[in-house]
């Protein structure tokens, strides 16, 4: 059975090689193949999950080593595979999602003439993702980690004649870069640590080694984590990311790719244990940037950017949670998974609602989709109901906990946490709110574009509103199903060990508060957007507004510091090279020149000087040989 | 005795020079055949000795030894471990696609006399380089070494000086200048570095008496050769000199921009793909085989200048406006990592090194190669003039794009295991240095993607526009590269076994050992 | 007389002569000064001769002499060709060769 | 002479003369110079006797078969063992028959035969009036464009006076490094350099300036010959004798006088220091040493090519085989007190030849400047003092002359309108116009800059060698500074051959006769051998690095 597994990633990758080096006799049914790999891909999961079912909780995990991959003198990486419960989790995410979205994109690409291409990519973004998830060392994950980085970069600039996306591309690729730093610099700790880097062993003697050494691996871990996930300070790529096809912000930029930093602090779960500091950090990374996110989410009028900040901050809860520790990872997990279909679905709607409106972004010009477009509207709307929490839906389940967990963790941190959540869960509400509003009530505000032709908003191919449908039944039930009965919490113990937390309140309260925020924000929400019309120009706002508006001055802040800096370092150094480095040479050249220049005069065709010089020689040399004598 | 392979391996091309060279005016794509044939059967050759080479026989193997300049102490002795293997297969092996690549950029123009045969000229150039740079990964005999290493740089230089670029930017006169600027550049510096190196041969020959390297390094093992530590540290000097200049390090760099800039592509591939690893070999072979102590006395300085090569390398790499100019400066910063895996001496530093000479050397050739069919089609080497041509010519975008991450070293793709080793290696030793070191990594992706997206990306340029594809015999270049680069990415072990032992030979000429784990974990064996 | 007075004065002949050579501008001029050197060479070997007892050094002065007079035709050949050519004898003129 | 024989003259004439003893003369170990002089001789009369038309032939002839008789000669008595183990003193003490004496005169003849030819080649200038025309004026005498030349030009008059004149030249440098007393020395000194004086005068075309030289060449050389005399006459006073072994006793004090009226000269070191110093000074000169190198780009840029060729060989060959000769025989007792005056001039020489070559546009003066560094390298390997370091110079030597004498000949193949075309500035994508001249000439330019696998490294290596394990390894620092300076201006040589485009009006390369041909194949020929298998040259070089006292 276990040989099975590099079945799973080989089958995506088989895909992208053959798309992506067929050539264009493939353009007719390439989408099609690509699709049906990832779809094998996704059942080959489900029978390893059946299989892994069947055995006890305890030996659920499967290994594959296929071959020694960097063979050096007291080292060693090994391509080989490790699928327990937590990477089964994933497995289905990514390939389940995966295909789904893989689907959408045929309809959705239908009039891109390089949609074998877009196809070829996303297989390899499956492929490099499930290499993440069930690499056995941290070296391989490394090469997932770079590989996803490499197919988000590629998706982001898909059209890479809009300079945006090409712009855009780079940043993102550039910021994980940052983040790889962080990993590769853990990888090599861990090295000069443990003398390897293969997960069993360095996570079994993670305790033996001083707590400084973890705190400083945790951090490095949590710096990767920040790049990929988005979290601050390096979150500023995931809105330009946006730029991307919609099927891509969806599978990529919110169900799977951006929650790699979760599934690395939970994998590491034995380390972050043993160094408490760096778990503080890492609640407090995902405090501040579930706030950012959300505040974010809620001043941008572009839909998808909305919901990318809204994807940021839900990730900050998983990181929150995932910071506190055993309490947490199981729900760091579970929510990252609801997150995966909710947010999924979002996109997907906000797709459609894109594709029927001539690619139109702004919410501004949209209103009253929900009578054009019903089927959207119904799998947006359970969508929305699960993202802010709505009691029984998914996100309701998941959320709730970790804001329980938030307040488990004891002590003041504990208060500040618990109510960090709260408040994120009612910003959360607030701005969904006001996504569903702008785009589905009220009137219509859409004009004729400046070529005349006004959008006719119509409802998408069955190939696009199916796993939209799909989607959200996952966000309606999934919470349930794995909620009622801790069901997931089981499923996970071996990996995560759990440890129930107990809040100062009761969990009752917990929920009730939840809830109520959640019923604030939206009420607000209503206030300003469902009562009166949405300007269709947007108003100058408060200085916050404006300042989230510009995702909270990050990028400008990044620019002024190290776009300028650099251009100007760069510049000064190219400048060094050519006049001080290059400099110094040509100036000894130079200067031999000109001493030969000098020289050469006493060359000056007299003979008579010529003697002297013989005459002046002869001199030194009766000087010369007499003073050796006397000395 | 048995058939002197290595020998062999060296003089069929240089043999194929000189028929190449001989080949009559008129019949040019004769010479062009011939020479690529000559590779190829040298190709095999290295093949050979690639196969014929046990992981864990001597140190040096296929050893043959000849009485050449007695007077002097030389002799021909020949011989080659895991490194000169590993290198000799390099070289062999990019020598069919440098010919291949520069097929037209000899061809002579109308203006020139008939009895002057460029062609011919340029592909025996390249032969005649091989032949020497693969005698060189060949000697140990620290003289029949320096011969060859100083000889080599006649050959570059006319292949330089002779056949520039033929797009840049100005008149022809100034574009002749500066080509000429840039080969006298080149060969000065080389000679200079190669004359103090001259200085430190004698030296050595003085204390030592003959120039055979196993010979003399078994007498300071043993104890039989007495070296006083500040003379060995001179000698150590002069040689190190000529091979930082050659390799190059940060900063004696700055020829490597300007001959990369004027010559065309092919031999831009050959300095710093090729030429240039001789300089980081010699270190590996003579500098620490030689003088250990020394070598050790160095280190902290030449880790500093390697750290200093890196990020000035790709920082002024991102400055860059000519295309070609900027690859040489992202070499420059490669170079460095190379020579701080070296100095690190540490097994995963110096097996990083090792591999990292070789997959430097595909990498910058794919996209150097690329980079060159480009600039042939626009006849300009300003990044400015291009944009969009991703969408004109996708497969040259493409390939140019791999060609990139391999530069940047993502996983999957040869460089990264090596980049990773040297990282790995360093900061096992000295973790500060690996921790700088290992910003490199953010700044290669800004040069690669910048430089990417600046030329590939974006709407397209008028001048673009009516640009064709890569053509079959470009593919063809360009194929195996990529296929080698993915190869060796994902299953480096053929490279790593025949290295493995020669750094062990390494780590204990310098009696060094590695680092042990703080918390030494069961090994790897009990992990699995 | 104390021979070593001799020395003395081949001592002065011989540099009158080559401060003759730095000085003069006339080839024939300079030629002679270096004749002039010679033969305070010659008055030297002839004194140290004297001094040693022996007659090398009287011998060598005759060949010095029939050196002296083949550097006369050499030279004056020369000279000569040089004076028809320029119709100066002068030195300094000759320098269309020099840096 | 040697001394003793004329004062047992001078004694016994008092009594009854009964017997004169012969002096003994072993005509077969002079054979070599005996030989070249009389072939000289002969050509005097050939001038005198036979007809015009047939001089040319007659004179060609006659000096290449005296020189390859004399080669043939040396080579007989070096397998004779005259090298080796029956070296030995001949003529009455007056000349040396030693290793190397005997290796530098076989450098000397074939350097000289591979210059005659250059001499007799008459196929680069065009056909005057129909008569075939060589490097040397109708009639020397003649003024520079009187009607006088015209009608020499005219009636095709030649000067094939230049054959006997060198032979007699040669004869001179073969007793040179020989000599085994300072007389002789001085006498060989003038016999090789009066000749050169006239050969330099007698260009055809640019007669100015080959006159000038002549003139510049006469007078300086005049002037340190007397420096020389003077040296040895101080050092005759000093030693009471000009036999070279004599010296060298009286140095090492082995030999002390009797007479007390020889209290205050003999043995007096300050005569034997300044005497030592001006016998150097006139040695330097002919060596072309800073500062005593002035004469050289003059003369090398005025003298017929030819002729210049074959000075900067041959005369470069003798005069530092006189100068090892002095050093190792006669001054050993003085090694410490002349070391570190050489020291000095080696310095000056290597850096002060390389540096001032950089600017120089002629390349006949950029030669000349080369050979003067050269002269420096060499001293390097002088002042080696011990028998690795006479060998590496005698092998330097032979490697360097050949070098030489084919970079000459090259130039004399290049040229304009006027002539031989020196500017470098013509010189201009001349590996364009004619590849194969060009990479000749490259190949001579790369041995001058010593590049590996030419003669010019195994020279260099070896004198460098030499010099460090004498113990002067600073002295090899700076060669290689000095290389590294000298290097530059080869390079730039070749760029401009090879890199620059070719001027529409640049100069044509004539089509030499087998003469220089063979010249040229000769040179490349040794440099490339002695480049890649010196080993047996060295072994040559090695054996014969044993002085005869």
């Amino acid at each position: 059975m276990e040989n099975l597994i590099a079945l799973l990633i080989g089958a995506p990758l088989l895909g992208a090689a053959v798309l992506l080096c067929g050539g264009r006799r493939l353009d007719r049914a390439g989408h099609w193949l690509g699709t049906l790999l990832a779809a094998v891909s996704f059942v080959i999961g489900l029978a390893l999950f059946a299989d892994m079912l069947g055995k006890a909780a305890d030996d659920r995990a499967m290994h594959q080593h296929l071959f020694s991959w960097i063979p050096v003198e007291g080292f060693q990486a090994d391509i080989a595979f490790q699928l327990d419960q937590l990477s089964m989790t994933f497995v289905l995410l990514i390939t389940g999602v995966g295909t789904l979205i893989h689907v959408y994109s045929i309809g959705y690409m239908e009039h891109d003439e390089r949609r074998r291409r877009f196809f070829g990519y996303l297989n390899l973004f499956v492929a490099a993702m499930l290499l993440l998830v069930l690499a056995d060392n941290y070296l391989l994950l490394y090469f997932g980690w770079e590989g996803v980085g490499l197919a988000s970069y590629l998706l982001i600039g898909f059209w890479q004649h809009k300079p945006s996306a090409a712009t855009a591309a780079k940043k993102a690729f550039l910021v994980n870069r940052v983040g790889d730093i962080g990993l590769s610099i853990a990888i090599m700790l861990m090295f000069t640590t443990f003398g390897t880097f293969a997960f069993g062993p360095v996570l079994e003697s993670a305790g033996e080694t001083g707590e400084g050494t973890l705190t400083a691996i945790g951090l490095m871990l949590l710096l990767a984590a920040c790049g990929k996930s988005a979290q601050v300070p390096l979150q500023s790529w995931l809105g330009d990311a946006m730029e991307g096809p919609t099927p891509v912000s969806a599978l990529i930029h919110a169900a799977t790719m951006v929650t790699a930093g979760v599934y690395l602090i939970v994998r590491s779960a034995d380390i972050f244990n043993a160094a408490p500091d760096a778990q503080l950090v890492v609640t407090i990374v995902g405090a501040v940037t579930l706030l950012f996110g959300a505040i974010v989410g809620c001043a941008k009028d572009d839909i998808k950017k909305a919901l990318a900040g809204s994807t940021m901050s839900q990730i900050g809860y998983m990181i929150l949670a995932a910071g506190l520790g055993p309490i947490g990872y199981v729900f760091a997990i579970m929510h990252l998974v609801t997150h995966g279909f909710f947010k999924a679905g979002l996109f997907l709607g906000a797709g459609s609602v894109m594709h029927g409106m001539n690619d139109e972004v702004d919410m501004r010009k949209y209103g009253g989709l929900r009578k054009y477009m019903p089927v959207t509207f119904a799998t947006f709307g359970l969508g929305y109901l699960a993202i802010i929490g709505f009691p029984g839906l998914s996100g309701f389940f998941s959320k709730d906990k970790i804001i329980e967990a938030a307040f488990a963790k004891g002590g003041t941190e504990g208060w500040i946490l618990g109510a960090v959540t709260l408040l994120g869960a009612a910003i959360t509400a607030y701005y969904m709110t006001r996504v569903m509003l702008m785009t589905f009530f009220g009137e219509k505000r859409w004009q004729p574009d400046e070529h005349g032709h006004e959008p006719h908003p119509h409802e998408s191919p069955k190939s696009m509103t199916v796993p939209m449908i799909l989607l959200a039944f996952g966000s309606v039930f999934a919470g349930g199903i794995f909620g009622i009965g801790d069901r997931f919490v089981n499923w996970l113990k071996p990996v995560t060990d759990y440890e129930h937390g107990h809040p100062p309140i009761s969990a009752m309260a917990v929920t009730s508060a939840t809830v109520a925020v959640m019923v604030i924000g939206v009420g607000l929400a209503y206030l300003q957007y469902g009562r009166r019309p949405v300007p269709v120009v947007a108003p100058r706002g408060s200085l916050l507004t404006r300042a989230a508006r510009r995702d909270l001055l990050q990028d400008d802040f990044n620019h002024a510091v190290f776009v300028t800096g650099g251009t100007h370092l760069t510049r000064s150094l190219v400048y060094v090279d050519h006049s001080l480095v290059d400099g110094v040479v040509n100036g000894t050249a130079a200067g031999v020149g000109g001493l030969s220049g000098r020289l050469r005069k006493l060359q000056n065709g007299h003979v008579r000087s010529y003697a002297v010089s013989m005459f002046g020689g002869t001199a030194v040399l009766i000087a010369a040989t007499l003073l050796m004598r006397a000395v | 005795m048995s058939f002197p392979l290595l020998t062999a391996t060296a003089a069929v091309p240089a043999v194929g020079a000189i028929l190449t060279a001989a080949v009559p005016a008129a019949r040019r794509t004769a010479a062009k055949w011939l020479a690529l044939l000559v590779s190829l059967v040298t190709l095999v050759l290295a093949g050979i000795v690639f196969a014929r080479f046990e992981p864990g026989g001597d140190r040096y193997q296929l050893t043959e030894s000849h009485s050449w300049i007695k007077d002097f102490g030389v002799r021909y002795e020949l011989g080659v471990d895991g490194i000169g293997v590993a290198l000799i297969a390099l070289t062999a092996l990019l020598i069919p696609f440098v010919i291949l690549a520069g097929w037209h950029d000899a061809d002579p123009l109308e203006t020139q006399s008939k009895r002057w045969r460029p062609t011919q000229g340029f592909f025996a150039l390249i032969l005649m380089v091989e032949a020497m740079v693969i005698l060189s990964f060949e000697a140990t005999d620290v003289f029949l070494f320096y011969i060859l290493f100083e000889a080599m740089l006649i050959p570059m230089y006319f292949l330089i000086g002779g056949f520039g670029d033929r797009a840049h930017s100005g008149t022809d006169e100034n574009a002749a200048a500066q080509r000429s600027y840039a080969a006298v550049k080149f060969l000065l510096y080389n000679l200079v570095g190669g004359l103090i190196m001259l200085a430190a041969v004698i030296g050595l020959y003085v204390v030592a008496g003959n120039f055979s390297l196993t010979e003399i390094a078994e007498a300071r093992a043993n104890g039989s050769l007495e070296m006083a530590s500040s003379t060995e540290k001179w000698l150590f000097l002069g040689f190190f000199f000529a091979f930082a200049v050659k390799a190059p390090l940060w900063p004696l760099h700055t020829w490597l921009p300007n001959a990369m800039g004027e010559a065309t592509a092919p031999v831009a591939v050959l300095i710093t793909a090729v030429v240039d690893k001789v300089g980081t070999f010699a270190m590996l072979r003579f500098c620490l085989g030689l003088f250990p102590e020394a070598s050790k006395w160095a280190t902290p300085a030449i880790v500093v200048l390697a750290l200093i090569s890196i990020v000035y390398g790709a920082l002024v790499a991102v400055g860059q406006r000519d295309i070609k100019r900027l690859v040489a400066y992202a070499s420059i910063s490669h170079f460095g990592f190379i020579i701080l895996g070296i100095f690190a001496m540490t097994s995963q530093g110096q097996s990083g090194a090792t591999l990292y000479m070789v997959n430097h050397g595909i990498s910058t050739a794919a996209l150097m190669l690329v980079a060159g069919f480009l600039i042939s089609r626009r006849g300009s080497r300003l990044i400015a003039d291009y944009g969009g041509v991703q969408k004109v010519a996708p497969v040259l975008a493409g390939t140019f794009l791999i060609g990139g991450l391999a530069t940047l070293s993502l996983p999957g793709l040869a460089p990264f295991v090596s980049e990773f080793l040297v990282l790995v290696g360093t900061f096992a030793r000295y973790p500060v240095a690996g921790i700088v070191a290992t910003t490199g990594i953010v700044l290669a992706a800004l040069y690669v993607l910048v430089l990417y997206q600046r030329t590939m990306t974006g709407p397209v340029k008028e001048e673009v526009r009516s640009m064709p594809d890569l053509r079959p015999r470009e593919l063809a270049v360009v194929t195996p590269l990529i296929a080698l680069l993915l190869f060796l990415g994902v299953f480096p072990k053929p490279l790593t076994d025949v290295v493995n032992p020669a750094v062990r030979h390494t780590m204990s000429d310098v009696q060094r050992t590695d680092p042990q784990p703080e918390v030494p974990v069961q090994t790897v064996e009990a992990a699995k | 007389m104390n021979p070593v007075n001799y020395l003395y004065l081949a001592a002065l002949l011989f540099t009158i002569g080559a401060v003759g050579v730095l000085i003069r501008r006339n080839a024939i001029v300079v030629f002679m000064c270096v004749e002039l050197m010679l033969n305070a060479c010659n008055l030297a070997f002839v004194t140290f001769s004297r001094m040693h007892g022996n007659l090398d050094g009287q011998i060598i002065a005759f060949f010095t002499m029939v050196v002296a007079a083949a550097e006369v035709v050499v030279g004056l050949a020369i000279i000569v060709s040089v004076f028809r050519s320029r119709h100066s004898a002068s030195v300094d003129d000759a320098s269309l060769m020099k840096l | 002479m040697n001394a003793l024989a004329v004062h047992n003259l001078w004694t016994t004439a008092a009594e009854p003369l009964n017997k004169i003893p012969a002096p003994k003369i072993e005509y077969t170990q002079l054979a070599p110079v005996l030989i070249v002089v009389g072939a000289a001789v002969l050509g005097i009369l050939a001038e005198a006797f036979v007809p015009r038309k047939g001089r040319y032939l007659a004179q060609v002839f006659l000096s290449v078969l005296a020189l390859a008789a004399a080669f043939a000669a040396v080579v007989g008595l070096a397998a004779g063992g005259y090298g080796t183990t029956r070296a030995g003193i001949a003529a009455m003490g007056a000349i040396a028959v030693d290793g190397p004496a005997l290796f530098l005169q076989g450098t000397i003849l074939l350097a000289s035969i591979v210059a005659i030819l250059t001499f007799a080649e008459r196929r680069l200038d065009p056909a005057d009036h129909g008569h075939k025309v060589d490097s040397f004026a109708a009639e020397a005498a003649a003024v520079p464009g009187g009607d006088h030349e015209k009608a020499a030009v005219k009636a095709g008059f030649t000067t094939t006076e230049v054959f006997p004149l060198a032979l007699f030249a040669i004869a001179g440098m073969l007793v040179f490094p020989a000599a085994n007393d300072l007389l002789t020395l001085f006498i060989a000194l003038e016999v090789f350099s009066l000749p050169l004086y006239l050969l330099c005068a007698v260009a055809r075309r640019k007669r100015l300036m080959s006159q000038e030289a002549a003139v510049k060449y006469f007078l300086l050389g005049a002037f340190s010959s007397a420096f020389l005399l003077f040296g040895i006459a101080l050092l005759y006073g000093y030693a009471g004798s000009v036999s070279y072994a004599t010296i060298a006793d009286v140095v090492d004090g082995a030999v002390t006088s009797v007479n007390p009226a020889l209290a205050g000269t003999m043995g007096n070191d300050v005569l034997l220091l300044i005497g030592f110093a001006l016998l150097l000074m006139g040695l330097l000169f002919k060596v072309g040493a800073v500062p005593f190198h002035m004469w050289t780009p003059d003369v090398y840029q005025g003298a017929p090519t030819p002729v210049t060729g074959f000075m900067a060989a041959a005369t470069k060959v003798a005069a530092f085989g006189a100068l090892l000769r002095l050093l190792y025989v006669v001054l050993p007792g003085l090694t410490w007190d002349w070391r570190p005056v050489m020291w000095g001039v080696a310095i000056v020489t290597m850096l002060g030849g390389a540096v001032v070559a950089i600017t120089q546009t002629d390349i006949k003066r950029l030669l000349a400047y080369s050979s003067i560094a050269h002269a420096g390298f060499l001293l390097a390997g002088v002042i080696a003092a011990t028998p690795s370091g006479i060998s590496s110079v005698l092998f330097y030597l032979g490697a360097y002359s050949f070098v030489t004498i084919g970079a000459f000949a090259v130039v004399t193949l290049v040229r304009d309108a006027g002539g031989e075309a020196t500017h470098l500035s013509k010189w201009a994508g001349l590996g364009r116009r004619s590849p194969l001249v060009a990479a000749v000439f490259a190949v001579f330019l790369l041995a001058f800059a010593g590049i590996p696998l030419t003669s010019g490294f195994s020279g260099k290596f070896a004198v460098f060698k030499a010099a460090a394990e004498g113990g002067a390894g600073a002295l090899v620092v700076v060669g290689v500074i000095a290389s590294a300076v000298a290097a530059f201006f080869y390079i730039r040589v070749i760029v401009l051959m090879f890199f620059s485009e070719p001027k529409a009006d640049g100069p044509t390369v004539a089509v030499p006769s087998a003469l220089t041909t063979v010249t040229i194949a000769a040179g490349v020929a040794v440099t490339l051998v002695l480049g890649l298998a010196p080993q047996y040259f060295l072994d040559l070089a090695s054996q014969a690095s044993v002085f005869v006292r």
